[in-house]
């Protein structure tokens, strides 16, 4: 077996530039999904490109403008910024539940997305707060909304010499919230067998103005529920509301059967678990934790 | 003399006797008047089984003593995990 | 023989000999030992779980640079021997030598089929992935429905059946055994009950779950000895079975065990050292393999699942009557299933008038299972003690009200046969009513179950020798791996005995050619008869110095007795004082040369161990999800020689019981292949799963060892399933006989199963 | 099969040594600390992040040294079990773990130890759920746990007594 080479380059455009060189290379941040892979011979890449090693996409930054998440940024580091927990709890719940401890050291939210799993925490709660992925390439960047950039299982719109650099989370309006929870046989170190983001605003009387949802582990790619969305606007969040959303949220979930659920168990969930992210958004909304 | 309690596998050769007394001194010596009176057991099965001699269990019992009034439990040898 | 009641050392907690080499990271485990000039193994593994072997072309991986060796099922003749180390045929080394390489079928996913040896692990997987293998694919047996089907695709062709014969079977099974026990009139004891409950249980594969991967480095030297450094449970056994699988002289095979990162009966088979041996053979160079973790899944012994059809009888009163049941364990892909324990252990806790019980092993495509902890008996417990549950809840009984009416005691006949000795089931069951978890309240969505558990613990062969220096300091050298603080344990044996301080004891797991033979470390016995061999080992070094006091003083050996951990003299008038042991070793030299005690013996088999646990479950009704909120086991160890030890069995058996109730199961897919090789989907209890786990130790001397101790390893897994499954019922409404009572299936089942005819706990 | 022309030359820091060692570009930091440096008291239970037994610390931040490229240890600060005990004397979660009899077979010992001393680095005084969550990442098989969350905690209180 040839061995994998190793680059370390320090900057975007050498990145780039060793992506154009060898298509067989592949990017690496945290590397808990591309490892593992490599192990199991799912993948044998020419290279890793280790982008750890450039400023850009190592660092967070809260602005006015929003959010600037570097893709190689660990989820540890995410649950434990305070401004962001305040700002985004549900995206901090999300890198706080990936895996264990040690994966959280490791693992990053733009590796989360690029893996494109079905099941990963954090794409649902970026979604949810119109956050969008800034992808860097030959022909120079691009902006995608998060919900567009995973296609398949396993699949980005990523082309060739692209990489995800950044996410950027637009700042929430006043009386937004957000929660993300999941189901997991284990109480940690588990994988989703079903999630839920939900993000809220609410008018000055109380009323949802505005709402997001978004279902991991239900299709082939985190979804999008407008349906659910609207169950909850122009309501005050009221019980019955919130029903219709979870039924909404069961109905859009189009899940397979396989080792970590089957089909109904994950439809009734999606709408259990919708409900209760909402339930706790509100309560962030209204000043609760 | 010793009150033998024959297993479950072990009846099919003795015609569905499950209690037999039997003068030994020793489980050897039982176990060949066994096979002696009943030829349809056989040493090599008495390999795959313990002897409880009044409650405790031997997996080598071959030489121990037995009293006259013993009582002699032929079961299946037990193996465990931890 | 009398059972000593005052201990100085015994029932203390000292820190363990091997403790400070754990905590620092020095303690060499099986993938930590490295030869100079040593090669790396890789085995190929079939990706089918029933299939023929039609041609194995190894040229494409011998061309690999750096390959050294290869080795397939055609270089090792299959063998007939057999050892009857663990009875229950379970030890056929023809078996566990097709096991470990694969001659004419493989017949599970991860099948071992050929083993290649490289300068570095790389070019040997390379290598490993280039051996071609044509199969002639067959339909597995994945399910015990379909292997005992009529059409059913059949394993071993020359297989018959064993033990007590099928009425009207013909042809070729996949039934390897069958076993019954029974007592007084079925039928007849059925009529007398007032009350009858009769359910089915099912459980799945499940695996030991240690966290060291299996690892071995094999070295054959120019004179054809052989040493094997590897991680097992029985040293002797390693030796004795690769010498039986690969028709070699045991008397050239040294077997060295490493320090052993968990086993719970899992390492006791061979697996790797037959092919890191022959590999060594044929490269002439060390040879080490380690398992990856899904090979450990896919490919070591994990323990049966099985199918359980069980029905109880009882008077109004509670007293049980009749008892009938069947069960069929799957033995994975060669004979073998603790079915036998299984039917044994089902009643043992009771005193039934009249049962009937039947046991089949029945192979399937699936891993050979091996031993894990208390094997068998977990899974008829389920059935017993949730059947037991039911019955109180009929009856309007408390539970242990009803146990107790039925419990076994000292005298009473063991299902299997033999009278119990003195047993501790009753004081178990008085200490779970005692305890204030018993009658502690519930909070909502929570429930409460409660089971006992019986294990037999094992005996058998063991030897120890105490050296003693002349500095007063004693080394203990066993050959039994120590597994889970037995060293510290055999350190704590000598001191009693020779009245020396426990850091001034030298606990050493001996190899097989430094030890005296000695059987494996399972079975719950290395505290009980290698403890019973070191006490008397240490007895000898007492005798011997009790003669050289009477040296020194120049008088009759029948003028010293030996008191207080000193020699004193008997001599009237005499004002010689007290020699103590480092007086008398300070004189070593002088008085004969050194001085070594040795013992062994054959222990029988030690008292059996009875438990009972206790547990809180709360459920989330709307995701199925179930958390354990409190768990207490309580437990008869005899005598608790290392109290935290034993405490520490209890825990991690009751631990291994949640996981096993709740989420731990293999997961095969219709081609057979199993889809959870990892800890990610194999799911165990992480420490956010647990509460603290409570223990009451209950000490009712083993009347067969001298300080009374009984096994304590396994009995802490019996009683989990039963008393989760209970604590469900108590909360749900709903009786699980599936196991495990995953997320999913529990919601399943109280979405559309009717509740049972509940009758609320008395407690 | 010499490949050492193509191999990495790796300088780090371990344990607060200098240390270099040469690599393959896909070993993991795990192969290279047990057998390029000789550290084996990092251990392998799973090679997939699921166990927790090769938890080392890479520039304080607790990681599964199995899914760390060796490569990147260059110029980074690891800390394995190895450097946990300083100058001789034991760390009070390493003498904790011993007074409490928190391991048996010890295999994940290490791995619980590196991943507890992280813990305490960033809360010196957890609470017992705070601790169980922490350390959802480190399997451990023989003791139920029980044992181990109260050596870690009482190896918080003894640390906030010295601190104190």
């Amino acid at each position: 077996m040839s061995a994998i080479r190793y680059e370390a380059p320090t900057s975007i455009s050498e990145a780039i530039r060793l992506m154009q060189a060898d298509p067989a290379a592949t990017v690496m941040a945290g590397g808990t999904d591309l490892l593992v892979q490599c192990r199991a011979g799912v993948k044998r890449p020419s290279a890793f490109i280790d982008i750890k090693r450039i400023a850009d996409v190592m660092s967070v930054a809260i602005g006015p403008d929003g959010l600037r998440l570097g893709a190689a940024v660990c989820a540890a580091e995410l649950s434990e910024n305070r401004e962001l927990r305040q700002l985004w709890p549900g995206i901090a719940d999300a890198a706080s539940l990936i895996g264990s401890t040690q994966i959280q050291g490791r693992g990053s939210i733009g590796g989360n997305l690029c893996n494109a799993s079905p099941a990963a925490d954090t794409p649902c709660s970026l979604i949810v707060n119109r956050a969008e992925c800034l992808i860097a390439g030959p022909a120079g960047e691009r902006r995608v909304p998060v919900e567009q950039f995973i296609v398949s299982p396993g699949k980005t719109v990523l082309g060739p010499g692209e990489f995800l650099v950044a996410v950027h989370v637009p700042l929430p309006r006043a009386s937004t919230s957000d929660a993300y929870l999941r189901l997991t046989p284990r109480s940690e170190m588990d994988i989703a067998v079903v999630g839920s983001a939900v993000s809220l605003t609410l008018d000055a009387h109380g009323v949802c103005s505005d709402a997001r949802v978004a279902l991991a582990a239900v299709a082939p790619t985190p979804l999008l529920v407008p349906d659910a969305a609207n169950a909850l606007i122009g309501s005050r969040l009221d019980d019955a509301a919130m029903t219709r959303a979870a039924d909404a949220a069961s109905a859009a979930a189009h899940p397979i059967d396989d080792k970590r659920g089957t089909i109904a168990y994950r439809r009734q969930i999606a709408g259990v678990l919708t409900r209760r992210a909402a339930a706790i958004a509100c309560r962030r909304v209204k000043g609760g934790y | 003399m010793a009150r033998v309690f024959l297993s479950n596998d072990m009846m099919s050769g003795t015609g569905g006797l499950d209690v037999v007394t039997i003068d030994a001194p020793r489980v050897h010596e039982l176990v060949r008047e066994l096979v002696a009176r009943y030829p349809r057991l056989n040493l090599e099965m008495f390999d795959r089984l313990a002897v409880a001699i009044d409650g405790e269990i031997h997996n080598d019992p071959d030489y121990l003593p037995l009293k006259s009034d013993s009582e002699v439990h032929f079961v299946p040898r037990i193996a465990g995990g931890r | 023989m009398s059972t000593r009641h005052h201990f100085e050392y015994v029932g203390t907690r000292p820190i363990r000999h091997d403790g400070v080499d754990k905590v620092t990271g020095r303690a060499a485990f099986g993938a930590d030992f490295s030869l100079p000039g040593m090669l790396y193994g890789a085995v190929v593994r079939s990706p089918h779980a029933h299939a023929r072997i039609v041609s194995i072309d190894t040229s494409a991986a011998e061309a690999v640079p750096g390959v050294k060796a290869i080795v397939t099922g055609r270089d090792i003749p299959k063998t007939n021997k057999k050892v009857w180390l663990g009875g229950e045929g379970a030890l056929d080394l023809g078996d566990m030598g097709d096991n470990a390489l694969a001659h004419e079928k493989v017949l599970y996913d991860g099948h071992a089929i050929a083993a290649v040896a490289a300068s570095t692990l790389e070019a040997a997987r390379e290598a490993a992935r280039l051996v071609r293998i044509e199969y002639d694919v067959l339909e597995p047996a994945m399910t015990l429905e379909r292997a005992l089907a009529a059409d059913a695709p059949i394993l071993h062709p020359e297989m018959t059946t064993g033990g007590k014969p099928i009425p009207g079977a013909t042809g070729p099974t996949n039934i390897a055994a069958r076993m019954e026990i029974k007592r007084g009139d079925v039928d007849a004891g059925f009529a007398e009950a007032d009350v009858i409950v009769e359910h089915e249980f099912r459980t799945p594969m499940v695996h030991q779950g240690y966290i060291e991967p299996h690892a071995t480095v094999a070295r054959v030297g120019a004179d054809g000895r052989i040493i094997v450094w590897t991680t097992t449970q029985g040293p002797f056994l390693v030796r004795d079975a690769c010498a039986g699988i690969l028709h070699l002289d045991a008397a050239n095979v040294r077997v060295v065990p490493s320090e052993i990162g968990g086993g719970f009966g899992g390492k006791i088979p061979v697996y790797l050292e037959p092919l890191a041996i022959v590999l060594s053979q044929k490269s002439g160079r060390p040879v080490k393999m380690v398992m990856d973790r899904s090979d450990v899944f896919r490919a070591t012994g994990p323990t049966s699942g099985c199918h359980i059809v069980m029905k109880m009888g009882a008077k109004r009163d509670g007293t049980l009557v009749a008892a009938s049941a069947s069960m069929w364990y799957e033995a994975g892909a060669y004979k073998g299933s603790p079915y036998g324990a299984a039917a044994m252990c089902a009643l043992a806790c009771y005193n039934v008038p009249n049962f009937f019980v039947e046991a089949y092993d029945v192979v399937v495509n699936k891993p050979k299972v091996a031993a894990y902890r208390a094997p068998g008996s977990p899974m008829s417990t389920l059935a017993t003690e949730s059947l037991m549950d039911e019955l109180a809840r009929r009856l309007e009984m408390d539970p242990i009200e009803l146990r107790l009416k039925n419990a076994v005691a000292t005298g009473d006949h063991a299902p299997y046969g033999p009278k119990y000795g003195p047993i501790g089931l009753r004081q178990v069951l008085e200490a779970v009513r005692e305890h204030p978890h018993w009658s502690a309240p519930l909070g909502p969505n929570q429930g409460r179950g409660v089971a006992c558990g019986f294990w037999f613990n094992g005996g058998m062969n063991s030897s120890a020798t105490v050296s003693l220096d002349s500095d007063g300091s004693a080394t203990v050298v066993t050959g039994n791996p120590d597994i889970g603080g037995t060293r510290a344990a055999q350190a704590m044996m000598v001191s009693e005995e020779l009245g020396i301080p426990v850091e001034r004891v030298r606990p050493v797991v001996g190899d097989t050619d430094t030890a005296g033979y000695t059987d494996l470390s399972a079975g719950s016995r290395v505290c009980y008869a290698t403890g019973m061999a070191v006490i008397r080992a240490a007895e000898d070094v007492r005798e011997q110095l009790r003669l050289r006091a009477a040296k020194i003083w120049k008088i009759e050996p029948d003028q010293v007795v030996w008191e207080g951990g000193q020699a004193r003299s008997l001599v009237a008038g005499d004002d010689k004082q007290p020699l103590s042991v480092s007086a008398i070793a300070a004189t070593l030299a002088k008085t004969g040369g050194p001085i070594v005690g040795r013992a062994s013996l054959n222990a029988p088999m030690a008292g059996p161990a009875f438990a009972a646990h206790i547990c809180d479950l709360e459920l989330d009704r709307e995701t199925g999800c179930s958390k354990i909120v409190r768990y207490t086991a309580i437990q008869d160890a005899g005598k608790a020689v290392h109290p935290s030890y034993v405490e520490g069995q209890m825990q991690g058996g009751a631990a291994q019981g949640i996981g096993w109730a709740l989420n731990e199961e293999y997961i095969f897919n219709a081609k057979g292949t199993m889809e959870n090789p990892g800890f990610l989907d194999y799911r165990m209890p992480v420490a956010s799963d647990l509460p603290m786990i409570d223990t009451v130790i209950v000490e009712v001397a083993n009347p067969s060892h001298p300080y009374g101790v009984r096994g304590v390893g396994e009995v802490p897994i019996v009683p989990p399933l039963a008393a989760v499954a209970n604590a469900m019922r108590s909360v749900t409404g709903i009786r699980f006989g599936q196991m495990p009572m995953s997320p999913p299936r529990v919601l399943a089942e109280t979405t559309t199963r009717r509740e049972e005819p509940a009758v609320a706990m008395s407690s | 099969m010499a490949t050492d022309v193509s191999r990495i030359h790796v300088e780090t820091t371990i344990n607060g040594e200098p240390v270099e060692f040469l690599c393959e570009g896909h070993d993991t930091l795990l192969m290279a600390l047990r057998d390029a440096v000789g550290l084996t008291g990092t251990k392998e239970g799973c090679s997939t992040g699921d166990c927790g037994a090769c938890s080392v610390m890479l520039d304080g931040r607790l990681v599964p040294s199995c899914l760390v490229l060796a490569p990147e240890a260059q110029g980074r600060a690891v800390t394995t079990i190895e450097g946990i005990a300083k100058d001789g004397k034991l760390h009070p979660l390493q003498q904790q773990f011993l007074q409490h009899a928190a391991l048996q077979c010890g295999i994940c010992t290490p791995g619980f130890i590196v991943a507890a001393k992280a813990l305490l680095d960033v809360n010196s005084n957890p609470t017992e759920s705070e601790a169980r969550y922490w350390l959802a990442g480190n399997l451990c098989r023989c003791t139920g746990y029980d044992k181990i969350i109260r050596a870690v905690l009482d190896a918080a209180a003894e640390t906030q007594k010295v601190t104190v």
